[in-house]
């Protein structure tokens, strides 16, 4: 693979650029791989990528039914962050906002990490509770975070209106070393990688079927033919659901629509992350210089990645009310994406009934902030067929036992 | 012994149509089965009206009474007689399953008068109010904004809204923006 | 350059001058105008940069399409950035900036970027600025941003009014053009009830300006007399200035009014449910790809014509007609009729025919088949075009000096409506144009298609298949109107100019003018494996831009296929998403901005506490007194008299947000079996008993104080937050599983007003009052009784949260603040004092009362915080009760409630976890406990605090450590969590 | 925007008034229950890409509780009924398999 630098500019410069290689391969699958990752999202292809880096497994084939990243990676607000409540969620979420922190240099492309920081409104007293001890929590979990007052929220933030009639800021959660990420260069830097590991990236190939044999997985069909292999991992977020079922399996989980919008681009008015939860917003600006705006999900199952109106509506309503000046901004376009929700709002990396068949998904509105440490963990497991300790707690096992990760008792919605 | 006071104490606001809080106003809710003779013989003694049909209202000269759920009917009647109407329904329907609360102060209600009070309500519900899809007679339980409220016309030229006590001043302040002058829009057709 | 001629102007009323300013530059246009016609009249051909190069930009289109020409318009309160010139009507005195160059738009220090464009390719970003770390966050990041971005980001608040409204019709029709008015005609004309919308101030869209004859009669006139008869029809409304921004799923249309009335909302949202939808959205004309295509003065062939003839404005005197179509032909006619010079018409086509090729030749224009511009040549502007062969690769016959150029394409219908709810395009080869499916349409709540398209949004390009069509799209009866217009000659698409194009002229063809986005860009993108049309799209951000490539999406694809060696249609298109053009978001939050904001929820004791200092705290859409603050006092120091008070003689609490649900029915006392924990069919009417609600999953929910009624009705008492949702828990249940058994429930929350009378002299104040008997023998605690006080009926509940003699008083909400102003007059002599929500947990924490959102979080069973006592053991079932066996519920290291006491008597730190020793196997440090409620008690002078600890009941005397987040340590044992009055002597007198 | 007619009041109610209350006809399994049922009974959906059967609630309207039959992919609703049932009624059956003839649920033959 030809690195990426300025000197490789510069060189290609001289003949107007014709001599640029392919990101990633096109290659033909081949009958049989070590390990098939269903679904070419970041999350599946952080696990062939750190199959391959970490486990040195690079048999490996990524299979994506339409375009690689098209999903939600390439469909969210871009926020990252690990400043969770329950001990669990920290770990993964901390140790993927770390691994962004080098990712632009161990993918040799820039995936624009910018940890501009990340501020959670408290906006009511039970707000403000819940992430002081959300702050407690992450003292001890070697997650940097703090509570700062109205005051310093207006000074990192000084669009922000404090004291709003309704729900003046009472302080806020904050973590400088959260931020954003460009999604499609993550997804892109990934497969660059994997296809320079010798790995296939197969986009366009849709699995229809799961071959088992003696409960064990030999394979799947696809709509190019069948392609066998000895370990197959699930990471097809909403769809998870739908290939849980072609193993004869179900999933506790839910897939609905989640809505974002931006705004036209305007020169940069604000340098951080602002969510709130309260009134159900989030916010950040992008390097473009577009609002990029999120609000919650429809409450019923959908899979045509388009939501209802009045979502929208009361995201923008909460915004302007927050952020006055967005009043006279114009919409440019909003969308929809398909999100897996579990019975406690938290993700599953899991082994599953069938030997050999491991999955990854459930993450709802929190899936690009995880991609790294999910796929290290995903990566983990597969390569030893049991969980580490990074994903442990995320196992299906946990609603017969009880066990819950329970994120909005802290933060009301999680995203 | 003090004299009640409505939610607003009667607050009016006036633009292209004219938004009145009306007081005082006696409710009684009550649910039993709304097909069973036994059930309708107790209100219809009590009224003098025939229960009406789904999503229906009918007016007597002192009371009205309408059609809220499958089991569920509002009576309106003055304020003083709600608490006695309420205890002779349930005394009445004693003998069968059915309920007879007395919810007067539970609730606001205000009037919109003016020959555009249809787009009013047309801002703030997501309900057909065009007169062939809603008029004099109906009752419809729906959404204002962002609160639950149920509307009706007394008449061609009017309509009555009913909210929760508590977001009175809420529904009182909607309705008057929603009746601003300058806002009037034309649709749907003036009554 | 571009100038006003002397006459013409269909839409422009010269004896209306206004004035306004460009750049700080005096100008005036019409009535009438746009910001664009004005300052094309001005002479202002220049009026942007772009976004990446910095290039100098001038208007290119003449309608929603425009790329370019975006100002900062209006001042202060007012300003908007981003303003599209080309839709912006003009007003007196319009204040308009060009945006995105420093210092000034003549001399933009960013147009460094044209220079260098040859080192910032497609994807340049991914491929750089990755080392050294850190950089990309602190030094190239933020050169970028500033870079980047349009418009100024804007101030103040705006002041203006907005607003929504539902709308519903049989039948809507979007696009006021003829084909538009032809649907809404022939719908209104069946009958149906017809809403039609047109995004700009006037009707009949192209045929307005292109004229000839429908029915015979002059378009003009026809346009005129079918308006008339579309109003006179009760059952169509009509609306102009009012843009089709989205279609939703099952017929739900978001419309977008810009009233351009001052005493009016600004913006008006309509959301029109439509059984039917019938998009006449017309086409737009697409540029061509030639080097500097993007020189200020190179124009949609269809603009330089609208201008024209709507606004009587030139875009130069000499402009070059370059084309691939007959249309652009009617361009150079008009400007020929308006006395203006065309000194050629270059025609990619080897040997265009058609009656609009003669009718130029005829004007004697000079028309040169197969040729193409090798190259627009200019500073700044357009002042000659390069002549080459469009066969061959771009050697030049000759230079042709002109001011502007007009070019066409060919045309695109409007899909984007048809397309938001997933209808499908197919590819027609011979108009070179993806138009709508009419065998996919998008599909509704029935399974049926409801959305048409009808006329040029068909595909529809000559005006009797637009009118025929239309007729079609509504079902209209009898045939359809039929016009004079003149016969087209075939198209022949043209993607590159010249054919044979070198990598050097490549890079000079601009596809996505706002973004800077070249043909060479997207063969790079292709040839570096991003060959999926999202891909291509994200790498470059072609079509990304305001205009979201209204006017490159279609030769884009056409480029990307070309260099991918496949057919357009199996490239495919990105897909649509709404707005069609950007919305205000204003608009969007309608008139829910400051008090209608969100629902604020009153009690009728609300405005008595405004009065009374109140110290506001939101609960759910509630607002309840945190403390009541007295002029010199702390919020602190209210909050502890209050308690002292209270404890000590006389406290007022306002209850009444407190839930009440009546439960009535044979099967009641069997339904609240199920809904609590405890046993509530067999409590005595007249008693109450304190009640625990789980869910189904073990969570304790809520709880609260049932009281017996009467044989077959139960009052439940739930927590603020729980009225409403527990009431629709209760019915759900009643509803979807039990709903064979006889039980009605009532939400009667607001019917009362509750007020708490607390303290050693609550029974001598309401004794004082008189009325109900209240004594300790009638009135005994947990029980409640019927009576009047002082005249108002009421019902006295005998319960306490704060452990003091303590009664709750319903009364009937309008005569809710009459029974508390009386209860303050007769309270005086004992100093009654009303408190809020702060002390009233103070005062229940000091009794190791759990409260619901402090102690529990979702995560807690009752089991949890020692509250076996309330879970019957005698019920073989009830909601939760399977869950708390599982096995993580039963675990005997399960976090449980105690109560925790500083060894220094300080305060414990909120929310703060106790540590175990070591660390977890991600290195995260171990905990074994955590702070759950802590306050400063002022009736026991120290800190005290409930928390949930790991087996904690039974290490009664440990002392753990609660470290603050800067690792200080906070020791404290686990002791009781009764603090006060640990055998209830106080509240049972 | 959804927009369901609502069979207790004849409303057909955009979403807006209405609240989604997840797959209906789930069975509830009490104290007895074995952990694979009553995990089932908690946590595991159909979450079907095409035909679901759902709970939803009137809630800004006759507040009354109802079933409708809705494809989570095309968002075609089959029919909305009665919330006191226990399976989907004959002819809503029947509307879904004149539509879907390859479709099944459940163990429903």
């Amino acid at each position: 693979m030809r690195r990426y630098s300025a000197f490789a500019i510069a060189r290609e410069v001289l003949r107007h650029h014709q001599g640029w290689e392919r990101a990633w391969a096109k290659p033909e699958p081949r009958k049989q791989y070590d390990v098939i990752i269903v679904g070419a999202g970041g999350h599946g292809l952080a696990t062939a990528y750190y199959l391959g880096k970490n486990h040195g497994i690079t048999n490996v084939a990524v299979l994506e039914k339409g375009w690689l990243g098209g999903g939600n990676t390439g469909r969210n607000t871009t926020i990252i962050r690990s400043n969770y409540l329950q001990d669990p969620s920290a770990a993964i979420y901390e140790k993927a906002r770390s691994l962004y922190e080098t990712l632009s240099q161990d993918l040799n492309m820039n995936v624009m990490f910018s940890p501009r920081g990340v501020m959670m409104l408290a906006q009511t007293e039970h707000e403000v509770r819940g992430y002081v001890r959300t702050a407690h929590a992450n003292a001890l979990q070697g997650v940097q975070t703090e509570f700062i007052g109205p005051e310093r929220v207006k000074e990192l933030c000084p669009i922000i209106r404090i004291d709003g009639p309704r729900y003046p800021v009472l302080g806020a959660l904050w973590q400088a070393r959260g931020g954003t990420a460009r999604h499609d260069a993550v997804a892109w830097g990934y497969a660059r990688a994997c296809s320079d590991m010798g790995m296939h990236i197969i986009q366009k190939c849709e699995v229809t079927g799961i071959r088992t044999e003696g409960g064990n997985v030999t394979g799947v069909e696809t709509t190019r033919g069948p392609i066998g292999c000895s370990k197959l991992g699930l990471v097809a977020a909403g769809h998870s659901g739908v290939l849980a079922q072609m193993a004869g399996f179900r999933l506790p989980l839910e897939s609905v629509a989640l809505q974002a919008l931006v705004s036209e681009p305007i020169k940069p008015c604000m340098d951080v992350v602002v969510m709130a939860n309260t009134v159900h917003g989030y916010m950040s600006q992008s390097d473009k210089g577009e609002m990029v705006i999120g609000g919650g999900t429809d409450g019923f199952n959908n899979y045509t990645q388009r939501g209802s109106f009045h979502h929208i509506e009361e995201t923008v309503r909460a915004l302007v009310e927050t952020f006055p000046m967005i009043a006279r901004l114009k919409m440019l376009r909003q969308w929809g994406g398909i999100v897996d929700v579990t019975g406690d709002r938290s993700p599953i990396i899991s082994p599953t009934p069938v030997g050999g068949l491991f999955v990854n998904c459930g993450w709802g509105t929190g899936g690009f902030k995880a991609i790294p440490g999910g796929g290290w963990a995903t990566a983990e497991m597969i390569a030893k067929g049991a969980p580490g300790p990074l994903a442990a707690e995320f196992g299906l096992n946990r609603f017969r036992e009880g066990r819950f990760i329970d994120e909005s008792v802290a933060a009301g919605v999680a995203h | 012994m003090s004299e009640p006071v409505s939610a607003l104490n009667g607050a009016s606001f006036g633009g292209y149509c004219d938004v009145t809080e009306i007081g005082l106003r006696g409710m009684v809710t009550l649910r039993g089965d709304l097909s069973a003779a036994a059930f309708k013989k107790v209100i219809e003694a009590e009224t003098g009206l025939t229960v009406p049909g789904q999503r229906k209202i009918v007016h007597g000269k002192v009371v009205s009474l309408a059609w809220m759920s499958p089991d569920e009917l509002l009576l309106l009647v003055s304020y003083r007689d709600a608490a006695a109407t309420a205890a002779r329904l349930a005394d009445s329907l004693n003998h069968q399953h059915a309920m007879a609360v007395d919810v007067s102060d539970a609730r606001a209600s205000f009037r919109i008068e003016g020959s555009a009070c249809r787009e009013v309500l047309a801002k703030l519900a997501p309900v057909d109010l065009y007169p062939e899809a809603f008029g004099h007679g109906d009752i419809r339980r729906t959404r204002l904004a962002q609160v639950a409220g149920a509307i009706w016309m007394p008449d061609e030229a009017s309509f009555e809204v009913v909210c929760f006590r508590s977001v009175a001043r809420y529904v009182f302040d909607l309705l008057s923006e929603a009746a601003r002058h300058g806002g009037q829009v034309g649709y749907p057709v003036e009554t | 350059m571009s100038t006003r001629l002397a006459t013409g102007g269909r839409l422009i009323d010269r004896n209306k001058p206004l004035g306004f300013s460009f750049n700080g530059k005096r100008m005036t246009g019409y009535a009438g105008d746009t910001l664009a016609s004005a300052l094309l009249a001005n002479g202002q051909m220049l009026v942007g940069r772009s976004f990446k190069y910095h290039r100098p930009r001038g208007i290119v289109a003449r309608g929603a399409e425009e790329p370019n020409a975006l100002a900062n318009f209006g001042e202060s309160a007012a300003f908007e950035p981003n303003q599209r010139m080309t839709t912006t009507p003009l007003t007196e005195g319009a204040v308009i900036a060009s945006q995105n160059h420093w210092p000034s738009l003549e001399f933009d220090i960013g147009a460094i970027n044209a220079r260098m464009a040859r080192f910032l390719p497609a994807g340049f970003y991914y491929k750089t600025f990755n080392w050294p770390r850190g950089f990309w966050k602190h030094i190239y990041e933020p050169f970028i941003r500033r870079s980047a971005g349009l418009g100024k980001a804007p101030k103040e608040r705006d002041e203006d009014r907005y607003e929504h409204l539902y709308a519903f019709c049989d039948v809507l029709v979007i696009g006021g053009g003829i084909a538009g008015l032809v649907a809404a005609k022939a719908a209104g004309d069946s009958g149906q009830r017809v809403i039609l919308i047109e995004q700009t101030g006037s009707w009949g869209g192209r045929a307005a300006v292109d004229g000839g004859q429908i029915d015979g009669i002059e378009v003009m006139q026809w346009i005129k007399e079918t308006l008339q008869e579309l109003e006179k029809n009760k059952n169509i409304t009509i609306r102009p200035n009012t843009m089709g921004a989205g279609i939703y799923d099952h017929g739900y249309t978001l419309a977008y009014e810009q009233t351009h009335d001052l005493n009016a909302p600004r913006h008006r949202l309509w959301r029109i449910r439509a059984a039917k939808i019938i998009t006449a959205t017309g086409a737009i004309e697409r540029p061509l790809s030639f080097a500097n295509n993007d020189l200020p003065g190179v124009m949609l062939a269809s603009a330089v014509r609208d201008y024209l003839a709507d606004c009587g404005v030139s875009a130069g005197d000499r402009t070059v007609i370059v084309t691939n179509n007959d249309d652009a032909y009617r361009t150079a006619v008009a400007l020929k009729e308006g006395g203006l010079e065309v000194p050629a018409i270059l025609d990619a086509r080897p040997d265009p025919l058609g009656q609009l090729v003669e009718k130029a030749r005829d004007l004697g224009i000079r028309v040169e088949a197969g040729r193409g511009v090798a190259s627009v040549t200019g500073k700044g502007r357009v002042q000659g075009v390069d002549v080459c062969l469009h066969a061959g690769e771009g050697a030049v016959l000759e230079t042709i000096p002109c001011e502007a150029v007009a070019m066409s394409g060919g045309w695109s219908p409007v899909v984007h409506l048809w397309s938001h709810c997933r209808g499908k395009l197919i590819w027609d080869e011979e108009q070179a144009h993806f138009r709508p499916d009419p065998s996919r349409p998008p599909i509704n709540h029935d399974g049926q298609g409801f959305v048409i398209t009808a006329g040029s949004a068909s595909g529809a390009l000559q005006t009797n298949d637009v009118l025929a069509d239309a007729h079609r799209a509504a079902s209209g009866a009898g045939t359809p109107p039929v016009s004079d217009a003149i016969s087209e000659g075939p198209i022949m698409p043209v993607w590159v100019m010249p054919q044979g194009a070198g990598i050097e002229k490549r890079a000079k063809m601009f596809l996505d003018y706002q973004n800077d986005v070249k043909v060479s860009d997207v063969q790079l993108a292709a040839q570096e494996g991003y060959e999926s049309v999202e891909h291509a799209k994200r790498y470059t951000t072609l079509g990304m831009a305001t205009d979201q490539g209204k006017l490159s999406n279609i030769n884009g694809l056409a480029v990307l296929s070309d260099a991918l060696h496949q057919p357009i249609p199996d490239t495919g298109t990105t897909t649509f998403r709404p707005p069609y053009t950007p919305i205000s978001m204003a608009s969007i939050a309608g008139d829910a901005r400051g008090e209608l904001f969100q629902p604020l929820r009153r009690t009728p004791l609300h405005d008595w506490h405004e009065d009374n200092g109140a110290h506001w705290e939101p609960v759910g859409q509630w607002r309840r007194p945190y403390a009541f603050v007295r002029t010199g006092e702390s919020v602190d120091q209210a909050v502890a008299r209050e308690v002292t008070a209270t404890r000590t003689s006389l406290g007022l609490l306002d209850a009444s947000t407190l839930g009440k649900i009546i439960v009535k029915g044979p099967d009641a006392g069997k339904f609240l079996d199920m809904m609590y924990t405890n046993m509530m069919s067999n409590l005595a009417v007249g008693k109450c008993r304190y009640g625990l609600m789980c869910s189904e999953n073990g969570f304790l929910i809520d709880d609260g104080v049932v009281a017996r009624m009467s044989e077959d009705t139960w009052l439940c008492h739930t927590t603020t937050g729980g009225a409403d949702h527990i009431h629709g828990h209760m019915e759900e249940w009643l509803q979807t599983e039990w709903w064979d058994w006889k039980v009605y429930t009532a939400n009667v929350t607001e019917q009362w007003a509750q007020i708490g009378i607390v303290g050693p002299n609550a029974r001598k104040v309401l004794e004082k009052i008189g009325g109900i008997d209240v004594s300790a023998e009638t009135l005994p605690f947990m029980t409640w009784a019927e009576g009047k006080l002082g005249g108002i009926p009421v019902r006295a509940f005998r319960i306490s949260f704060s452990g003091e003699l303590s009664y709750e008083i319903a009364v009937a909400a309008n005569q809710g603040r009459a029974l508390w102003d009386m209860l303050h007059a007769a309270g005086d002599e004992h100093g009654a004092t009303s408190y809020g929500t702060e002390a009233l947990h103070i005062m229940r924490a000091e009794k190791g009362f759990i409260m619901i959102g402090d102690e529990t979080d979702g995560t807690v069973i009752p089991q949890d915080l020692g509250l076996d006592w309330a879970i019957s053991k005698k019920k073989d079932d009830y909601l939760g009760k399977r869950a708390q066996a599982r096995s993580h519920m039963t675990d005997r290291n399960r976090w449980k409630l105690v109560g925790l006491e500083t060894l220094d008597g300080s305060v414990l730190p909120d929310g703060a976890y106790a540590v175990a020793d070591g660390e977890n196997a991600n290195g995260q440090r171990k905990t074994q406990g955590r702070v759950t409620s802590t306050y400063q008690s002022p009736t026991l002078g120290r800190g005290i605090a409930m928390g949930l600890v790991s087996n904690g009941p039974d290490r009664m005397g440990d002392v753990l450590n609660f470290p603050d987040t800067d690792g200080k340590p906070h020791e404290a044992r686990i002791v009781s969590p009764v603090f006060y009055d640990p055998d209830g002597e106080k509240q049972n007198v | 925007m959804l927009l369901i007619t609502c069979p207790n009041c004849g409303v057909a109610a955009e979403e807006t008034e209405l609240h989604a209350g997840g797959e209906a006809h789930i069975t509830r399994f009490g104290p007895e229950a074995s952990e694979n049922d009553f995990e089932d009974y908690l946590f595991r959906r159909e979450n079907p890409r095409g035909v679901h059967f759902e709970r939803w609630r009137h809630a800004n309207g006759c507040g009354k509780w109802f079933h409708a039959a809705r494809c989570t992919a095309t968002l075609e609703v089959f029919g909305t009924y009665s919330a006191q049932t226990t399976e989907p009624p004959r002819e809503i059956l029947e509307t879904i398999r004149a539509k879907r003839p390859a479709w099944t649920w459940r163990d429903l033959k």
